[in-house]
């Protein structure tokens, strides 16, 4: 079998997040496939769109929805361009699952903090729902989202469903300036609000997904809230082409993204030379 | 040769600037050197060895030279074209670098060769040289030098031109086929300044990135239409090609073909305008129906 | 080159401006002027506007030859675009030809609006020379045609 | 099997076989302006320089060559036909291999079976004999000694040549696969002669004077090493031109890419790529990791010998010293690497 051959997928399904990001919802067009295909949450797949070219972003639905993956992809570049160009019913390729996961067997029995920016959520809402679906095998749940302005949170259906549960608190905030007159959430960079929502840290894992700006300076206030950097996890994003530890480009020193991430806690983060 | 060391050491131990990029001595042969402080000024070189065009160190792509702050440059006549190139086109200003031209007698094909210059050695392109002594110069060190003996290779443009267009046709897609793109020809040239090359833009992808002679080709043809009327000859794209595709061919014909045209030759007077972004409504049509 | 043959419709691209020759061809459309059915017409604003590259990507994507056309000097809508252009493909003539483009299969023109004849003639005289050129399966071969691999020895001539 | 005694008119009898039965056979051929040589296919023996030139480009290129069809689409309407492309591939002979590219294939076998088999590559290496041919030295880059192979390495090599005299070989088989070439003729048997004892020694002894041999636990220095000022102004000269990597045998990282064929398809293509350019790391975002040359530089340098070696076990240079006599500028590799030495031994790190 070539590893480089993707499998063919059916968009079932287009949800606009923002005016420039999207959500699909994809099935394999080869039942084998289908029924043989499984993942973990934090795992990534290469998507292509044929005669454009392939771009890597990580599976954004829960493992334990089976028959089906979504993904949310801003139009960046040109494929992603091409991609947002895309209707139900056309056909996509993909390669995957490749990559690491969140440690979700090792978060069961503990509280787990969910931090995420903009389109951060995605890789993020893979674990939430991951958990969601496993909630008696959890402690408490907190979800702390922000984007710039109301227009870019994405997932917005999601985002009212979990603000209504009652086993999830959830904080949702925009930039400074970023809100709408009938904004009932928070107003403030995601750092500040993680402090004033202050999650207990005590047998908790944090989840921090988003821009490296936010990633900087939430993973401080983390710190004083007493997360353990071995308990703090986010994932890291190097330009990357096959996905399979080959092409050579997402490595930073000895850790290649594609193999050995994308997920990473705090503490190995730190160990990396700042070439990310 | 102390005559350049010396005005290097001036340059530098009096702060005028911080960086003097010149020729030096390497492990092999001539290489580029960045002198930073004046104790190292002795390092400097001029032979017929020094034969790359350093004015591609002041391209604005160099981010990484910024660092070492107000450079000065040793120049042949030919280098110094391209820094009047860059200056004409507003990639650097006049007063921004200080340059010292250096008279030359000719340079050899390769900086690892000896310094001596034959029929066998010479560089061909110096053979077409009229610019023996730069006059964009804040400072001018050396002695005059003899010509340099002429190039014993058979001048190609001419062959070429004179070939049958399918011949032709045979030759590039033979020479073309050795092309990897890795875009060292783009990478070396002094005036390849754009910081979004056209073959790196995706949006949308004018120019494929594979190796397959379609995409070869278009790549040379845009390049050389890019360089029309701007390249200033100095072969540098030809000597780094890892694949020894005769790049230089194409640009000297499309030179001649300029000057033929547009009555214009590549000069070191950074104010006389390029002929491609000019016209004269007048200029020959005989090829438009 | 090919043999000319008579069974063979040459694709054309043509690019023209859109002030002078689009609507000279407009002309020569609604003039019911009899003209080779094998040119396509792309409009850009101005000849000024047309990149070499454009017609590098009409032979790669399969045209046997391309026309560029627009306004008469001194009638550009734009002032001078089509001095630029003037300049510009005197170069890219000379640039394709050495490297063994046949010219042929180029053809420049000024088309003012009100020639709606002469653009037929344009066209006419463009593809029959191209129908004697022959397709440009030279430029289509080289698509498939893989690069860097070992073809066969490249001996000493 | 025993080591063989090769004539040259059994070495271009055997060419002749392989050619007839299929198999080609591929050589370093002079070049148009026979300054160098590329390797290339032969039909008959006297169209390659055995003794001559080293080959313009590494043999990699064989294995990975510059673009590379992955497999083609056809678009319709709503759908996408997948046509793939084959990962068996017409047995071929390389005949005449630097000792040093052949050890580079083996090294990247490495990076390509990791965990995923890349069947592209393993296809042809399953379909190639490598016949190497001892060389003895080229000039005073080649630095395979300081990295631990050498110029008769038969690291990679399915047979090695050693040259006796102008028209002889002794042929010694390294792999079955070697062995069963040589077991297309009737070779007689020869104990390895004094004289290419003597050639192998004296090339070694030549080599070994270029550079010295990587200090041990270098690349766990350079892995600790990476802040360190000897590579602060590392790159000022570099043009980032990638040409150091294009001609590398082992720099072997790829992009891919779709490109139209025709109006309704197309093919999607491994094209080689280098991490010299400033290209190769940027996001989409604008962003890029590495942002300067000197940080390219570094990674070249850190890749062959010091992930590739925590990775993988093995250094990722084979010392052909292609980049130094390719680079334009006059980067130079051993010289760098002896600056990283002293950096060593005056660091103390071990």
């Amino acid at each position: 079998m070539n590893i480089y051959q993707p499998h063919l997928m059916r968009i079932d399904e287009v949800v606009a997040e923002t005016s420039d990001t999207q959500t699909f919802k994809l099935s394999f067009k080869d039942p084998q496939v289908a029924q043989q295909f499984k993942f973990l949450a934090g795992q990534f797949g290469e998507y292509s769109v044929f005669g454009e070219g392939e771009c890597t972003f990580c599976i954004a639905s829960s493992p334990t929805r089976e028959g089906y993956i979504e993904c949310s992809f801003k139009a960046a570049g040109k494929v992603t361009q091409s991609l947002k160009r895309l209707s139900v019913g056309d056909t996509i390729g993909f390669r995957g699952p490749y990559g690491n996961n969140f440690p979700l067997e090792q978060m069961k029995g503990h509280s787990v903090v969910f931090v995420a920016g903009g389109i951060g959520l995605a890789p993020v809402r893979s674990v939430i729902w991951n958990v969601l679906d496993l909630r008696d095998q959890f402690k408490n749940v907190t979800i702390i989202y922000g984007a710039r302005s109301v227009g870019d949170l994405v997932y917005k259906r999601e985002l009212a469903a979990w603000a209504v549960r009652h086993d999830v608190k959830l904080w949702t905030t925009v930039d400074p300036g970023g809100q709408t007159a009938d904004w009932k959430g928070e107003v403030g960079f995601v750092p500040a609000i993680v402090e004033k929502a202050a999650p207990v840290a005590t047998d908790a894992y944090a989840v921090v997904c988003g821009p490296p700006v936010m990633i900087k300076f939430t993973l401080p206030v983390l710190a004083k809230l007493g997360f353990a950097e071995e308990r703090i996890y986010t994932t890291l994003e190097n330009r990357m082409k096959c996905g399979l530890g080959k092409c050579g480009r997402c490595n930073i020193g000895p850790v290649y993204v594609c193999k050995d991430g994308p997920v990473f806690s705090a503490a190995q983060i730190k160990a990396l030379p700042p070439e990310y | 040769m102390k005559e350049l060391q010396d005005l290097a050491h001036k340059l530098l131990s009096d702060g005028a600037v911080t960086v003097v990029m010149g020729w030096e001595q390497g492990p092999r042969g001539v290489r580029p050197a960045m002198i930073t402080t004046a104790a190292n000024s002795h390092r400097l070189i001029f032979d017929p060895r020094c034969v790359h065009n350093l004015a591609t160190y002041l391209n604005p792509r160099r981010s990484h030279l910024k660092s070492l702050g107000k450079p000065a440059i040793v120049v042949k006549g030919c280098d110094a074209k391209a820094v009047a190139g860059l200056i004409r086109e507003s990639q650097i200003k006049r007063e921004d670098v200080v340059i010292i031209g250096v008279r030359c007698g000719g340079v050899v094909r390769k900086p690892t060769q000896a310094p001596e210059l034959t029929t066998d050695t010479v560089s061909p392109r110096c053979g077409r040289c009229d610019a023996r002594e730069p006059k964009l110069v804040d400072h001018l060190v050396g002695p005059a030098l003899p010509e340099p003996p002429k190039t014993c290779s058979v001048d190609m443009v001419a062959r070429l031109e004179q070939m049958p267009v399918q011949e032709r046709w045979a030759f590039w897609r033979e020479e073309l086929s050795r092309c990897i793109r890795c875009h060292a020809c783009r990478e070396i040239c002094p005036m390849c300044f754009c910081s979004t090359c056209v073959a790196d833009k995706s949006r949308p992808q004018w120019i494929e990135t594979s190796a397959t002679p379609r995409a070869n080709l278009a790549w040379q043809m845009t390049r050389v239409m890019h360089m029309a009327g701007r390249c200033v000859g100095c072969g540098e794209c030809t000597r780094a090609c890892p694949a020894e595709i005769p790049l230089g061919l194409i640009l000297a014909h499309v030179a001649q073909s300029v000057e033929q045209r547009f009555s214009y030759r590549v000069s070191d007077d950074p104010t006389l305008p390029a002929p491609v972004g000019a016209f004269k409504t007048d200029d020959a049509q005989e090829f438009i129906l | 080159m090919t043999e000319p043959n008579e069974s063979f419709e040459p694709k054309i691209v043509a690019f023209v401006c859109n002030w002078c020759t689009y609507t000279g061809a407009d002309l020569a459309g609604t003039s019911r002027l009899q003209m080779a059915p094998n040119v396509r017409v792309v409009r850009l604003p101005c000849t000024g506007r047309i990149d070499p590259l454009f017609v590098i990507k009409a032979f790669e994507r399969g045209a046997d030859g391309v026309i560029v056309s627009g306004c008469h000097p001194a009638d550009c809508h734009y002032t001078a675009g089509n001095y630029h252009a003037r300049r510009r493909f005197a170069i890219f003539r000379d640039v394709l030809s050495f490297m063994g483009v046949d010219t042929g299969r180029i053809t420049f023109s000024w088309v003012s609006a009100s020639e709606g004849g002469k653009w037929r003639d344009v066209v006419n005289e463009t593809t029959e020379r191209v129908r004697q050129l022959g397709p440009f399966i030279d430029y289509q071969a080289l698509s498939f045609a893989s690069a860097a691999m070992p073809k066969g020895a490249e001996l000493p001539s | 099997m025993n080591s063989k005694s090769l004539s040259l008119a059994e070495l271009a009898a055997l060419v002749r076989d392989l050619n007839a039965s299929g198999t080609s056979v591929v050589a370093p051929v002079p070049t148009r302006s026979l300054c160098g040589a590329d390797y290339r296919p032969i039909t008959e023996l006297n169209q390659a320089t055995l003794n001559g030139a080293l080959p313009r480009r590494s043999l990699k290129e064989l294995f990975l060559p510059a673009s590379e069809v992955l497999l083609r689409y056809r678009l319709k309407k709503n759908d996408v036909e997948l046509l793939p492309v084959p990962t068996t591939f017409t047995p071929q002979v390389i005949l005449g291999a630097r000792p040093c590219d052949a050890a580079g294939v083996a090294v990247l076998d490495r990076v390509m079976g990791w965990d995923y088999r890349d069947e592209l590559w393993f296809g042809r290496r399953a379909a190639t004999t490598i016949v190497s041919l001892a060389c003895p030295g080229f000039d005073g880059v080649c630095f395979c000694h300081a990295v631990g192979l050498n110029p008769d390495a038969s690291l990679g090599s399915d047979v090695l040549l050693v040259p006796r005299g102008a028209d002889a070989y002794w042929a010694m088989p390294v792999t079955d696969k070697g062995e069963a070439l040589l077991a297309r003729g009737t070779f007689a048997d020869l104990v390895e002669p004094a004289e290419v004892t003597a050639f192998r020694k004296a090339a070694e002894e030549k080599v070994a004077k270029n550079l010295a041999s990587l200090p041990s636990g270098f690349h766990t220095f350079m892995a600790q090493s990476f802040d360190h000022p000897e590579f602060k102004a590392i790159a000022s000269r570099c043009h980032g031109c990638g040409a150091c990597a294009a001609v590398c045998p082992t720099c072997h990282c790829f992009d891919i890419v779709d490109e139209p064929e025709g109006m309704e398809g197309g093919a999607r293509r491994r094209n080689w790529d280098f991490c010299a350019t400033c290209k190769f790391t940027v996001h989409a975002s604008g962003h890029n990791p590495r942002a300067t040359q000197n940080e390219r530089f570094r990674q070249r340098v850190m890749h062959k010998f010091s992930i590739y070696p925590q990775r993988f076990d093995a250094v990722l240079c084979t010392g052909c010293g292609r980049c130094v006599r390719a680079c334009p500028a006059g980067m130079d590799l051993p010289e760098v690497l002896g600056h990283l030495y002293a950096a060593q031994a005056a660091g103390g790190v071990s």
